[in-house]
């Protein structure tokens, strides 16, 4: 199969990487500058190559078979008279092909070059065994005062209504307050300042609670006509005593 | 270049690309059995006397490596000034004004959640402490600032942080354009996660 | 030892001693931020110019590597880095000497369809990275060469790409539509001089 030492190539078609890589091979059997080929011998060369390998019963793929039909459309307007009204006319259609030839075969070259470098791993070596660089970045992070505060503000426009967490506190309800003053009122026959109706032993913010709620049951209380009230005068104790 | 220069390039070619220190048995395999090699070693050690790489021996077999004296520079400690992230602050602030709060808390909050990364951030800082555990199942831990954060901030207590009703005259609490601020929130989140990771470059 | 030789000294450690290319400012981060590491590169460059260790630029990185002359000496049993394909290696061109470029800007100067595992072996290789979108219909992926690749294939920038002067020059970098125009434009330009001569006579 292979032809005496004529320009057409060895049928072998896995060798190629499709048509325009086949037309490049065989353009490049013309022996002259890609920039000088004929490509109505190009035309031909492929036409004969893909006629061969029909004779040998090889399948061709349908993009070859595309290229050949388009080629030997081209072949045709090339060699009839022109018909001025046609576009692209057939000289453009060749231009264009011998152009996208040179840029395949520009490339294939580069990249023959490009192996053919001196490359790291394989000519050149780095050093066997670095000891190795570390650079341990420590962060000293900084924001003002203001980011801080407008961050606050963001999320709090963001998310409203926000969720607060309240911490549990100990208090005494006003339900709890009125039901222990009603009780030891009973009990206790002089005034009595309102301190003394407190739980023994309250302290902190429970005395303070349990203080304000004793203050507001006691009003109710009065209010209910169960309780009397004396104070000399503002801020100064508080005494409560049963109704007569 | 005489043959002797030859010979000194091909034994420091050899050397400095092999994985292991070379005895001079091992360098001829690679210069050419008939080769000097102590020669060239000692050319070498020549050479590299003083410098920034050194020609060490070690037992019957040769290597470089860096100078002793430049050990130092092969590790360093770089201290960079560096913003908090818009995830970090605003955890920050969430922090300042509920604390002692838990992360689940935070990311109510927030909306959003946080990543480890960025309460790591603000701790790494020295902004932010654990402050024991709420006592609700799952025992979480709760975080509050620290004594360097009102250093930083500028603030003698943390009452002096601008309550809600400041916050609102002084416009910080107009709306903002939120599918742009989430939008903004998850690659923070994530920027946040990968500055964890080169911390440790 | 002057201060100069001892910057010489160090950043000739550091170099030695990185696992990788490293920029001047990686070098500075090791040696001090004032340091004029320039300077200190250029002295080494003339310090290791003919021996077998030889000072390189890659990009914006430098590192040492051995002198490509002494590759005879140095290749190893390992057997070679996987082959590259007929269709990598034209691919990878196409990507050096037009990047960024897209895929389908690739099959057309190749003629034929790329299979993903092409473009995928490069980018495992490091030597391609992609390099954003085209503003084009579709928003294809644009392909890029790295700094892996010119550390790989000894170049000091994309500018020593073999004979890409040379293809510019010729318009074999420019695509088919762009080269098409350019050749009418100069038929033109000469038929207009045969024309002009023709009128003098």
């Amino acid at each position: 199969m292979d032809a005496d030492a004529s320009d057409t190539l060895k049928i072998e078609l896995d060798g190629w990487e499709g048509p325009l890589d086949l037309l490049l091979a065989l353009a490049r059997t013309q022996k002259v500058d890609l920039r000088q080929i004929s490509i109505l011998q190009l035309v031909e060369q492929y036409l004969a190559f893909v006629h061969e390998a029909r004779a040998l019963r090889l399948e061709l793929a349908a993009d070859y078979l595309v290229m050949a039909a388009w080629l030997a459309y081209l072949k045709s307007a090339l060699l009839l008279p022109r018909n001025p009204e046609e576009t692209p006319s057939p000289e453009e259609l060749a231009l264009r092909l011998q152009l996208r030839l040179e840029r395949l075969n520009a490339m294939r070259e580069a990249g023959a070059r490009l192996v053919a470098r001196d490359r790291l791993g394989r000519d050149t070596f780095l050093r066997g065994v670095p000891e190795g660089l570390r650079v341990v970045r420590k962060g000293r992070y900084q924001a003002e005062i203001y980011d801080l505060i407008a961050a606050y503000g963001r999320i709090s426009a963001r998310t409203r209504p926000v969720m607060h967490v309240v911490a549990q506190r100990d208090v005494m309800t006003l339900e709890e307050a009125i039901e222990r003053v009603s009780e030891l009122i009973g009990a206790r026959i002089e005034w009595s300042s309102i301190e003394s109706f407190l739980p023994e032993g309250a302290t902190g913010t429970y005395r303070k609670s349990a203080l304000a709620s004793s203050f507001v049951a006691a009003l109710e209380l009065a209010r209910q006509g169960r309780v009397e009230i004396r104070q000399k005068s503002a801020f100064a104790p508080l005494y409560l005593k049963a109704s007569a | 270049m005489t043959p002797q220069d030859d010979l000194t390039r091909a034994v420091e070619a050899v050397l400095f690309a092999s994985e292991h220190p070379l005895s001079v048995d091992e360098i001829r395999a690679h210069v050419g059995q008939e080769a000097d090699v102590r020669d060239a070693l000692a050319r070498l050690g020549e050479l590299y006397a003083g410098r920034g790489i050194e020609l060490v021996r070690r037992g019957d077999r040769w290597h470089f490596q860096t100078a002793a004296d430049l050990a130092h520079l092969l590790r360093r400690d770089r201290e960079e000034a560096r913003k908090l992230s818009r995830a970090g602050i605003e955890t920050l602030a969430i922090i300042a004004y509920h604390e002692p709060v838990t992360r689940a808390e935070i990311e109510a909050i927030r909306g959003v959640q946080i990543s480890k990364g960025t309460i790591d951030v603000l701790m790494e800082a020295g902004w932010v402490r654990p402050a024991g555990r709420r006592e609700v199942p799952g025992r979480p831990l709760m975080y509050a600032t620290t004594a360097g954060f009102l250093t930083h901030f500028g603030l003698a207590s943390r009452r002096d942080l601008p309550g809600i009703d400041d916050l609102k005259a002084a416009g910080l609490l107009d709306p903002v354009d939120l599918a742009f601020e989430m939008a903004g929130e998850r690659e923070e989140e994530a920027a946040d996660q990968i500055e964890t990771v080169t911390d440790d470059e």
